[in-house]
């Protein structure tokens, strides 16, 4: 079910090289490259304009990559942490844009977890992915907030401070699009971007993605090896976007479908037990034993396609406001007259 | 004795939450109804109730809108402060005393008038609660009588306030009655006259927080994020009352603009950041710790040159300080915000016009020059009431600066974001969804080049650095002028800004008096521009005055100016009251040797 | 064409993440064994591998440990940076090439030597993977043969480095061998040699951070909370490796100090005035963005009264800038770091030394000013190889300021936190705990009295004001005091500080070898010591030597002394690479009007 | 079950008085003030030693109030939001103290949001108590971020963003003491102050707490009116400190009992169906759900008295760091000779 026809260009007419961005100068097997292919993919299968997209981030290895993807949208690299304020104001000054957010752990988790977690309850619309190593990678590896209890550093120490979930947190906070992934899983990862890009509102998804300079060591918990082990996947995803309407159909019990607001369809298909993402607490529960477990439990984890999202809140006018012209914002000369007048009579 | 006829102070000393607001204000619009100029300052705690608070209106014929360090009539209604009140006092002046509040033994060249406030509203007013109220408006009454001012104009006062609340209006109207026929039946006249005059006609009276928001809403304002802090929240919230009036639709209730609150600063200029590198004319407003906080921030937008507006109502540093006290001592901190050879440009509102003229041009010049532009402005300018020409409406348009859309890039053929091809120190910006591929860039705090690639090449980092200094040097020549006034065979020049300029106003004219001239500067923005430099050189010496400890306007002057630098002197008010005067003629004097009369 | 002895310059060009390191270590610490001076230094990228790096060692039987402006010795191992590097060698000097790297046409007085690295490496390392990183080796094998080196010196350098790795110790051994053989075999003679000295013996080698970090452990250090940043963390590290060698018992693994790495800088912050405030001797360690948001709680810290060790080891900004480049940019920033009057005490340490002696005073001073006090170190001086002379143990004990515990506090009957009992604006505290009735008091941001109680109280405020602008100026009596050499009949003076010491120590000589006498103060703290105003009045003209764009240090000087402030010249050097001396001369030179030759 | 003599004075033979502070500057009906007098109360009973108490808060009305309690206490009042850190320090110099922090709902779930999840996860050793009105109030009744949907604000303007739930949060972070109480309710809160000081983790203590002046209207949903009338009581809770050993008994099934660290107890009397206070996620849940049937339910949501405080994590010397003399600090000379002489071998 991709929509790229044969000749290698999406229904916009682009080829995958228009959503790449400049080579990048990661370590050559860092997760976040792996997840810099999904989101190149994602975007050419989704069809994205390159120029209403706005890619944003923080600081980091993983903060780095937007530059290495969708070159020809804009960017903001903005400071450690603060991506979610700049992406407020990016999404309310024009509301028709694509904002695509990319930060790490620690850039989430530890600095930036105030505004975050603000971001997700104001419902700001945009995709937000933590690049997710459980280390500080530019700074050479020291532990970050999300370090799984008794994780081991290069430094031989071990982190004894409780993991901060960023999904239990954004579901915590009413995020209506929540899901968990594996820069290593691309099966998984792409249609959970591609449904995530068709929220209207916040959309969290936390990739782990591991550090193969400081994190992917024996001992580590966020080491390829030990999250391909632990990785426990909910089910099968599928996105199916509003533009086709293929049929999928599954044996009954088998699968669920959660359509989004502007009806493209997500499938789930039953791995084991079967799992309802539109129930809040269930998710919670969920993570809080995979955690007692042990478990990295990835796929959709929650979602509510009718959470309203920011600018109804603010009641914005359709025309973005980063375009409107003068007359519009500038009231005329009558008005001055009439404040001046009330003010005349020492009415201030 | 003789009457002293419009001009005078009136000085009320009450508790804050106590209602006294509203009589306050009713004195204020009868004088100004009455066309003699008046000035009105709220001195109040930093808390919601209970504490005192003072109120002061200066009636000054001649249009003087400063504090003045002693006031005449002082109307005495805070037990707790009534000894430290009246012990203030200065010769000559009147006291309306609350009768059982305590007082120190008063001078024979002071007027006493005793009045029993709380026996004259009981018959006014059943309900207690509500006489802690009423009883403020009593002593407009009294106050109305000794001043010779007729009821009726109190009464339309009175009525343009509380016209919709009719019971209100008639309660406050007895109380003010009540006043009235006390003082005329047990009061001697007092020395202190108000008579009518011409002087207020065409003037208004408004608060510069309230200029500023209204500045900014005709500047085209469309994204305000803010956090609340005083004395800036007035600010954001009287925009956010303008923007619902006259920016929305009023059948779909669509808004032209987005208001957010902030979970704190840094969110709040981060939200202002993202906005207006998207292409929103956004602005924010604070006070110190609030700037403080947007450090990170504001040196990363001078760095990635983003514009922004950045409104500080100066209040009493450091840290939390006195927030309720007025202060001009972010100077320094502002101009240097930020590690790494960061500069910002700042405008210096005096007046409320200024806080009007501001609101707009603010954008404009951060637009123009894609920098953070900070609005200093002080609690003593934006939260008091001023007297001032009606603001006229802007008769040029916007300047969104260097903007190319997808047709210009069409033209051009090629685009680099930070390529400086006007030699000017300003390079070009497209906004994103500009629906052309050269449009897009990317934006970085970190070292970039021409095409804000990302680079850290020694020779490419001092490029862009020394570009960014040429843009600096570009703002003197954009940023609003100082305004002078040159007094012939002057040799002291006094040198002003912020809301000082009217404590200097009056205080030259008490110089002259004296025989000393002065000339006078009154700077309106940093970086300097080049009158500054010719202003001081063309004075023997300059009287630098400022609302801070350290000195932080004149030695910014030192360090542009190494030459001049001995030629300036120092008069600094720091602690936290607005300047009257007084101060400035005492200073200069002892500088000047002239003996104290 | 005769060879230069013990005097020249290694520039090894490579990538990061390509085990470099370990080459250029061994051939560091073969020089430093054969008692000749050395020092290197790292140019590295702000990624994690695979993007250029070069390191740079410095020769020099003089002692000279700047960086110089071309190099003698070129090892070009980095295909992309290679014509760059080639074409930035000087004249004379010599280029080790990785056969197969691209080069431009190389002028006849440059020797260049074509090396097989490759081919040679493969008979030594069967995986490939390895090889990448033994090659590194084979470079140490040739310059050691072209430079004289006896293999056996390197062999000692090795095994004190890979001592416990017999496995990796011979493949090296093997790689070095390999490099000299070939050169043995292929190569003509260099016009460069290194021979045996005794200017060594009782030196050390260090990194500036290395020498704060060790100066904090002697220094008594019970708490430190950071957030990691480049170039700082090393700081951070290398104490936290110390003290758990060296500060927990060994038995029971009880600590006596506590490292907590924050969430941020403005909670790394926060959590060492909680600890000081509590009585630890508390310190964090960050650079320009850390720094930046630590703005508010330091201004709290200066009128609160808290003592807090502050370094920042500063690097390019503004905002992110390149942060693995070398700064002196943050200055002014940090002297008005926050909104009010505020005003910090700085320590620049110039030397490794300096970095040891001021990781242990700037505690002392701290808790004795009951103030925040920054030491701002650089790249350069912080994260470089230095020579130096072995640190000297403290002979004093340490200085915990005015602080009364439950015996003081009953003798003395009362206690006021605020009071100036001294009249040198230091007032005195207690710490939570003190078993007394009188110990406990209010800290606040917000306006307080002597008795640290709540005040809107004008005059009280400026009383408190005053008291801090008197400390403010006993710190200038108990801050490091400048280094100053007068030169008899100099008229020059250089002012200078941090780790541009090296290279004004060197073009001292330079320019004194061409008759240009210069006189020379280090400065080693903010506010100025007497002794800096008198040194500037000694001089005709005084070039300040700094590493920003905004002359910093100039202006400090200028606002603290209008009256020299046209003495004043700038030298700046701001393109992050670390000064060389050749910058410095040919400044003053042209200034001077001298003509380069 | 109170520990108060006869004579007026408690165990350690200081009187209410001495618990006391200087007189409040808050609004006459302030939920604060009101609190205020249970924590003097809960101290008083506990027998507290002012002296080795440390009173910490932010900025706000209810940040002043630390002011007003315990004067003879050291205390500590931060910037806006950032107690937390301070508080860290604070615990971490001088084990030996007992801190007791008074923050706001702004001042802890809007600008203090990320250091107050960052010291929860930490477990530093304090009381925080969150007196939660729903505004600011010191700047004047603007929304904060613990506002009700629907809460109509004096301005007429009415909050549509989700309320933060610092209980849910702290729960989320492992917090091993998270209680909810009433201004009004002292028979409820005092009981949980004194348990929360007998805890040896961060114990966090949200208390609603009327804004009379700018929250307390019809309308808004944090009014003595609405709480009073919203209010759902979990259990009636009783404290038995650890030097007492009264036994309480009910009806088998009547009650629980959860003893502390100390060996104090804490009983929680059945109301209604029967409440485990041991399990998080059952915590969350009933804080879900009373959300959704807007009841405020308060008493103990979640407590682990074994969970391992932060010192123990630092692996601390028992003595505070803050009196250590200097040879206990400064490495003798033999070490400062070591370290040079390795690095005259060139080995840095
Ligand atoms: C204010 C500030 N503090 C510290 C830093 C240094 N710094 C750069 S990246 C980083 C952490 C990045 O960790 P993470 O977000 O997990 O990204 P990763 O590199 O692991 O992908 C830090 C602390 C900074 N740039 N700014
Ligand atoms: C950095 C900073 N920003 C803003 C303020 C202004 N301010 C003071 S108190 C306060 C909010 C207090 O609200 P809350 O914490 O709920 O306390 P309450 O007054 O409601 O008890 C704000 C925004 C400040 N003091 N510092
Ligand atoms: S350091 Fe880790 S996170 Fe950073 S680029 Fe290398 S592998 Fe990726
Ligand atoms: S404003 Fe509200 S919170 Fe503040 S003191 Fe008054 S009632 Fe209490
Ligand atoms: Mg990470
Ligand atoms: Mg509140």
């Amino acid at each position: 079910m991709t929509p790229v026809e044969t000749d290698g260009k999406n229904r916009i007419g682009l080829t995958i090289a228009d959503y790449k961005g400049a080579k990048s100068t990661l370590c050559p097997g860092c997760g976040h490259d792996a997840i810099t292919g999904s989101i190149i993919q994602a975007a050419f299968e989704a069809g994205l304009e390159p120029h209403r997209v706005a890619k944003l981030s923080g600081i980091g290895c993983s903060s780095k990559t937007p530059a290495y993807f969708l070159g020809r949208s804009h960017g903001f690299n903005a400071v450690h942490g603060r991506m979610p304020s700049i992406a407020t104001g990016v999404s309310v000054a024009n509301r028709t844009l694509t904002l695509l957010g990319v930060s790490g752990d620690g850039d989430t988790a530890s600095i930036g977890l105030g505004q975050f977690l603000h971001l997700v309850r104001r419902n700001v619309p945009l995709l937000y992915i933590v690049e997710n190593n459980g280390v500080y990678g530019l700074t050479k590896g020291q532990f970050s907030a999300t370090a799984d209890v008794g994780s081991k550093a290069k430094s031989g120490r071990v982190n004894e401070l409780m993991p901060i979930d960023v999904c239990a947190l954004a579901i915590e906070l009413g995020c209506g699009f929540v899901a968990r992934s594996f820069s290593g899983d691309p099966k998984q990862l792409r249609p959970i971007l591609k449904a995530a890009l068709s929220h209207r509102g916040t959309a969290v998804v936390d990739v782990i993605s591991p550090c193969v300079t400081f994190n992917n060591h024996e001992g580590s918990t966020k080491s390829y090896l030990n999250v391909k082990e632990h990785d426990a996947p909910l089910h099968d995803i599928f996105f199916i976007p509003s533009y086709e309407n293929i049929e999928v159909d599954y044996a009954p019990g088998e699968s669920r479908e959660v359509t989004l607001h502007d009806g493209s369809r997500i499938t789930l298909k039953k791995l084991g037990e079967d799992y309802d993402p539109s129930d809040a607490l269930r998710a919670l529960e969920t993570i809080h034993h995979g955690r007692q477990e042990d478990k990295f439990v990835t796929g959709l984890l929650y979602v509510d396609p009718d959470k309203e999202p920011f600018e109804q809140d603010l009641r914005l006018i359709k025309t973005p406001l980063a375009s409107l012209p003068l007359e519009k914002v500038r009231p005329p000369k009558e008005v001055l007259d009439e404040v001046m007048g009330a003010l005349m009579t020492g009415k201030y | 004795m003789k009457a002293t006829t419009n001009d005078f102070s009136i000085h009320v000393a009450t508790v804050n939450g106590s209602g006294s607001q509203t009589a306050n204000t009713t004195l204020l619009r009868t004088i100004f109804q009455m066309g003699v100029p008046v000035s009105g300052k709220n001195l109040f705690p930093s808390n919601i109730a209970g504490l005192p608070t003072w109120f002061t209106i200066r009636v000054s014929e001649r249009g003087y809108l400063a504090r003045t360090r002693h006031n005449d009539v002082l109307v005495a209604m805070n037990p707790e402060t009534s000894v430290q009140d009246i012990g203030a006092m200065g010769p000559g002046s009147i006291l309306i005393l609350n009768e059982g509040v305590p007082a120190p033994r008063i001078p024979e060249d002071r007027t006493v008038y005793k009045i029993p406030f709380n026996k004259l509203v009981e018959p006014l007013v059943a309900d207690v609660k509500l006489r802690k109220l009423v009883v403020n408006m009593i002593y407009v009454g009294v106050v109305a009588h000794l001043l010779g001012i007729d009821l009726t104009e109190v009464d339309r006062a009175l009525s343009a306030q509380l016209g919709k609340k009719p019971k209100a209006l008639d309660m406050n109207r007895a109380a003010v009655r009540a006043g009235a026929d006390y003082a005329t039946r047990n009061l001697k006249s007092a020395p202190f006259r108000l008579e009518r005059r011409d002087k207020t006609e065409k003037k208004i009276l408004i608060e510069g927080n309230q200029a500023g928001a209204l500045g900014a809403m005709f500047g085209g304002v469309t994204f305000l994020s803010w956090y609340p802090i005083t004395p800036s929240s007035s600010l954001a919230e009287s925009l956010m009352a303008y923007l619902d009036q006259y920016r929305r639709d009023p059948k779909t209730g669509e808004a032209t603009f987005a208001v957010i609150q902030a979970e704190d600063e840094i969110a709040a200029i981060g939200m202002v950041l993202g906005a207006s590198w998207t292409g929103a004319r956004a602005m924010t407003t604070t006070s110190g710790p609030g700037l403080s906080l947007m450090t990170e921030f504001t040196g990363f937008a001078y760095y990635a040159e983003i514009p922004a507006v950045i409104w500080d109502i100066q209040r009493v540093g450091p840290s939390t300080g006195l927030p309720t006290r007025t202060s001009q001592a972010d100077i320094l901190s502002t101009v240097f915000l930020s590690h790494g050879d960061t500069k910002h440009v700042i405008l210096l509102p005096a007046t409320v016009e200024d806080c009007f003229d501001f609101g707009m041009r603010a954008f404009d010049l951060a637009e123009r020059l894609q920098t953070p532009v900070f609005v200093l402005s002080d609690l003593d300018l934006g939260m008091n009431v001023w007297m001032s020409d009606p603001f006229s409406y802007p008769d040029k348009p916007w300047d969104r600066g260097k903007v190319l859309d997808a047709e210009a890039l069409a033209k051009a053929g090629t685009f680099e974001r930070y390529r400086d091809l006007d030699k000017d120190g300003i390079p070009y910006r497209t906004l994103p969804g500009t629906d052309h591929p050269l449009a897009g860039y990317f934006t970085r705090g970190s070292g970039h080049d021409e095409k804000a690639k990302y680079t850290e090449d020694a020779e490419t980092y001092k490029r862009v650095m020394d570009r960014l200094a040429r843009k600096y040097d570009t703002a003197r020549s954009l940023v609003p002028p100082p305004v002078i006034e040159r007094t012939p065979g002057a040799e002291i020049g006094i040198l002003g800004f912020g809301s000082s300029h009217w404590g200097i106003v009056e205080a030259r004219d008490l110089l002259a008096a004296e025989g000393l001239k002065t000339s006078y500067l009154l700077l309106k923005a940093i970086p300097f521009t080049s009158d500054v430099e010719s202003f001081i050189k063309s004075c023997d010496r300059v009287y630098v005055v400022e609302q801070n400890r350290d000195a932080q306007m004149a030695s910014l002057l030192r360090m542009d100016y190494p030459g001049l630098a001995m030629k300036l002197r120092s008069i600094l008010h720091y602690d936290g009251l607005s300047l009257d005067a007084q101060s400035i003629v005492d200073q200069v004097r002892e500088r000047e040797g002239v003996l104290a009369r």
